[in-house]
């Protein structure tokens, strides 16, 4: 049995994968064509599901008598404000509850795991134990304490202090550029890895090689 | 308008060269298998083992934040992690925090032998619930809050499993696949393992492990496969053979092309300088 | 009037909304935890309202383009918009979960979606080619590093000689970790020091100032 | 509950630093300056050379929302506003793409203010501000297509990205934009973004952007404050890694 949905799925899947690299020759019609379509089906997609949760978090609270959330809904019209000449200035008021949640969720999220715990797991390291373990330990420590420097932006760089935070900043640098290169090396498996997967789309469901 | 003459030389540099060449690095391997040797790595021998000796009877709560794209890398580690939970008399619990991710758990399941595991006692698939880090928190504290319903639309109450399970400090570890930058590891950390204790294993892609090494070493990640081929690697150690072990040759041979790319770009650059 | 007008009340509405996300994690008292969680949920709801000002300005801009007959687009203008009320009315009058929504997703949407996100392979090749702008000692340790760290990626060459595993291991476990720490922390207070700037009302640029 | 209060004296001690850093910068005369970052000082240049060949300028605003990666997005906004200031007072186009609806409206309002601001308001024109769908590849895939077809003379990626960033970098590239990226999250992807771009900024860098374009005493004394709360971190990790190896009770402590 045939199944013409599958079929047609995998054609008009196969024709949009290869509309979308031809860009790496050149900007053509058919990828202008694939990425429209694209640029379409993702924002009426997401929109779609914009309808969806604000009718479940929103509209099914509020018919169930929550009437606070009433405000959300006047709070939602207001980002429409800023079509008015004379009323665009509400528009701010959404934007900031939006503002004020992501900036609270982000103090929060940022003291713990990335500085208190980095912090204790660093202050762990045994650094008079084997004399492999404390070359790591030790050049862990170097190279951590460098990149920090790195990122030290407003002293002065003068004078026997200044040299030596010189030659922190410098050393900093080239551990910069080794946990970019080892960061950039491991990317590309990763890379790869899913245009492989293409690769198998293309050779064996639409071809159907191997 | 007036249409400009395109004549071959335009077309062949060695740009396109390049690219032609990565394409025939991954696309002959695929069609004609070679079948280099795949050695097994400490990273993926340690999530085995920890898989290996979780407790039977305790539930697992495996959480899913792959996207649609990084499936491709995705599918053969998460699915082979998953066949070994299977394998195992533990039970499992899959949740999604992004909105991909439910479909590609079900595609999994789908794909792999689920031998005498019976959903709604041994394993239940809990869906996707908007929020991203918010809806973890949610989660982490009441389970029941979080999902009313199961992801076909089953009550809880209808699941003998989901009876036992009130918060997270109930699973005995949790497993995490993930891909997408809004949700992963570190709100898992923040309102999973730290609050209520329970280890952490990340299945990560290449790109992301780097970022989660600072987790690892400080032992908040207790164990994390890497990539594709980690997957691979780990369809060796539970015999089975899948996806992940068919790109294997594709990957080794596009990756000596990179290398050889790099240096030989290098020298070239290099000797132009050089030269007057 | 001006005083409701100015940009003092955005920013009181921010520093409130923010300090109860902060309340709510460091004092969990059960009132502050349900406002909070309130909040949040407002929060949801208004971005999603704010995907209407989305669609609302992919309609303007591409209508913009038909009416102008803008060369080479505007027929394609045409056929997003068409597409894009199209998937829409389907997805809310008939559901996700219906057959032809799927199909379009599974075929459409996921496919053009890996297919971009694997452009990103041929665009590495023509980069490492031509690598770097910083030509130094600099750019060889990267170069240096970056062909270690493939190495450990790559099956064969481990099978040929497992030091490169262990080299490979070695860089992710020791250099790359201790950069990524340094990074991750200042990083961390780089934004904390951001969030509390926004908090005393010096930096503004959501309100445009 | 140990946890979350050591968390809350930490973020007590950043805030302390900070408003003694603020007060500080008000009273006295001279601060001081902060460290040269390339990248901030090409955006003139790259704005310079768009007029010059009368092709746009391109801002992205990058993939953060406001809920999330806020830091990063606000910093991709406080760049615009020197942007958009730039191409205004020079008379260059530009180009900003929005990934998330939210957003959007942030920088119409940043790119309009700036027009009205350079007393050009009739240069202000509705399509500067494109929404581009809030998927991340179709984002990508969107402005991929308007960096070649309109062909972009800069090209200023400075906010939170991710995969994403080699494919901006290197379609920019394709056109012969000048390259200025950034952002804070870590790894592979930022690695791409410095092989590919002319100029970038590492992680924190982007944070102290603001300071170092507005040239704002009490801008600059935040950045101080950063400075001085890395200081602290480091004395406090060499003071912690010393004792924990030499005394007992404290690895003890640490231990637990």
């Amino acid at each position: 049995m045939v199944d013409l949905a599958q079929i047609s799925g995998i054609w008009f899947g196969a024709a949009l994968n290869i509309f979308i690299w031809s860009l790496v020759f050149k900007e053509n019609r058919f990828y202008r064509f694939a990425e429209y379509t694209f640029i379409a089906l993702s924002a009426a997609h997401f929109s779609v599901l914009g309808v969806k949760s604000i009718l479940t978090i929103g509209w099914i609270p509020l018919s169930t008598g929550k009437i606070s959330y009433i405000i959300p809904f006047i709070f939602g019209f207001l980002l429409y404000t800023r079509f008015s000449e004379y009323w665009r200035w509400l528009s701010h008021w959404p934007i900031a509850i939006l503002v004020g949640v992501g900036i609270g969720l982000g103090i929060r999220g940022a003291i713990d795991i990335q500085i208190i715990k980095q912090i204790r797991a660093t202050m762990k390291l045994a650094v008079f134990a084997n004399p492999m373990e404390a070359f790591n330990n030790i050049l862990f420590v170097i190279m951590l304490i460098s990149v920090v420097s790195y990122f030290i932006f407003t002293f002065a760089q003068e004078g026997t202090l200044g040299k030596g935070y010189n030659y922190l900043y410098r050393l900093g640098r080239l551990a910069l550029m080794a946990g970019f290169g080892i960061a950039l090396g491991n990317t590309v498996a990763v890379r790869l890895a899913l245009f492989t997967s293409r690769w198998i789309f293309l050779i064996k469901d639409f071809l159907g090689i191997g | 308008m007036t249409k400009k003459e395109t004549t071959l030389k335009d077309w062949i540099n060695v740009t396109v060269i390049l690219q032609i060449l990565i394409c025939l690095a991954v696309a002959i391997p695929i069609a004609v298998p070679i079948g280099l040797p795949v050695p097994i790595t400490e990273y993926t021998r340690n999530v085995y083992n920890i898989v290996e000796s979780i407790e039977p009877g305790s539930v697992v709560l495996f959480t899913n934040e792959v996207s649609a794209g990084g499936w491709g890398e995705m599918a053969s580690p998460t699915t082979a992690v998953m066949q070994h939970l299977f394998k195992r008399p533990v039970k499992i619990v899959f949740v999604e925090f992004f909105e991909d991710s439910p479909i590609l758990t079900e595609m999994a399941l789908d794909k792999i032998d689920k031998g005498d595991k019976v959903y709604g006692v041994d394993y239940v698939h809990l869906g996707f619930v908007p929020g991203y880090g918010t809806a973890v928190a949610m989660f982490a504290k009441s389970v029941w809050t979080a999902f009313p319903v199961d992801y076909h639309g089953t009550p809880l109450e209808e699941l003998p499993l989901m009876a036992d399970i009130e918060d997270a400090s109930d699973f005995e570890i949790q497993i995490e696949a993930q891909t997408v930058p809004a949700v992963g590891p570190v709100d898992m950390l923040q309102h999973i393992h730290s609050p209520y204790e329970v280890p952490f294993v990340v299945i990560a892609t290449a790109v992301a492990a780097p970022g989660h090494m600072a987790y690892v070493e400080s032992g908040d990640i207790s164990g994390i496969t890497i990539g594709v081929k980690g997957g691979a690697e780990y369809e060796i150690l539970i015999k089975r053979l899948g996806a992940g072990a068919a790109t294997m040759d594709a990957m080794s041979i596009s990756h000596l092309l990179l290398i050889i790319v790099l240096i030989v770009g290098n020298i070239i650059y290099f000797t132009k300088r050089r030269g007057p | 009037m001006s005083f409701i007008k100015s940009k003092t009340i955005p920013l009181v509405i921010t520093v409130i909304v923010a300090i109860f996300m902060l309340l709510e994690y460091y004092f969990p008292v059960p009132g502050i935890k349900s406002t909070a969680k309130t909040i949040r949920d407002w929060a949801v709801i208004i971005a999603a309202f704010a995907l209407g000002l989305g669609a609302a300005n992919l309609l303007r801009i591409h209508s913009l383009n038909i009416q102008r007959r803008t060369t080479g687009i505007w027929p394609f203008s045409i056929w997003l918009i068409f597409m894009l009320l199209l998937f829409f009315v389907v997805g809310v009058t008939l559901s996700i979960e219906h057959t032809a929504y799927k199909w379009i997703y599974q075929n459409g949407y996921l496919v053009l979606y890996a297919s971009v996100f694997s452009l990103i392979s041929f665009y590495v090749i023509t980069s490492f080619y031509r690598a770097m702008s910083i030509r130094s000692i600099e750019t060889s340790i990267l170069i240096v590093c970056a062909i270690f760290a493939m190495l450990k990626n790559t099956p064969a060459a481990v099978a040929f000689w497992p030091g490169f595993e262990t080299i490979g291991t070695w860089l992710l476990d020791v250099p790359n970790a201790s950069v990524h720490r340094a990074a991750i922390l200042t990083a961390a207070i780089g934004s904390i020091a951001l969030s509390i700037r926004v908090l005393m009302g010096r930096e503004r640029a959501q309100l445009a100032e | 509950m140990f946890q979350r209060i050591a968390e809350l004296i930490t973020l007590l001690i950043f805030g302390f630093v900070m408003f003694y850093e603020f007060n500080r910068a008000s009273s006295s005369a001279s601060m001081p300056s902060i460290r040269r970052l390339p990248a901030l000082d090409a955006i003139k240049e790259g704005v310079g050379r768009a007029v010059e060949m009368g092709r746009p300028v391109h801002h992205s605003m990058g993939q953060g929302q406001l809920t999330r990666n806020a830091e990063q997005t606000l910093v991709s906004a406080s760049v615009l506003e020197y942007v958009a200031g730039l191409t205004a007072s020079l008379g260059a186009d530009l180009i900003v793409t929005v990934r998330h609806p939210e957003v959007l409206p942030v920088a119409q309002e940043i790119v309009r203010e700036s027009y009205l601001g350079a007393g050009k308001p009739e240069a202000y024109e509705t399509k500067m501000v494109r929404y581009l769908s809030s998927t991340q590849w179709s984002y990508v895939a969107g402005v991929m297509g308007i960096m070649q077809r309109e062909k972009v003379a800069a090209n200023i990626l400075i906010g939170a990205f991710f995969a994403d960033c080699i494919l901006f970098a290197e379609a920019g590239s394709r056109v012969g934009a000048i390259q200025i990226g950034g952002t804070a999250g870590f790894g592979g992807n930022l690695a791409f973004l410095a092989v590919c771009c002319d100029y970038c900024l590492y992680g924190e860098e982007i944070y102290a952007a603001r300071a170092y374009l507005t040239k704002d005493v009490f801008q600059i004394g935040g950045i101080r404050a950063q400075d001085i709360c890395k200081l602290l971190m480091t004395g406090l990790i060499i003071v912690g890694l010393l004792l924990y190896n030499y005394s007992d009770w404290l690895y003890v402590l640490l231990s637990m």
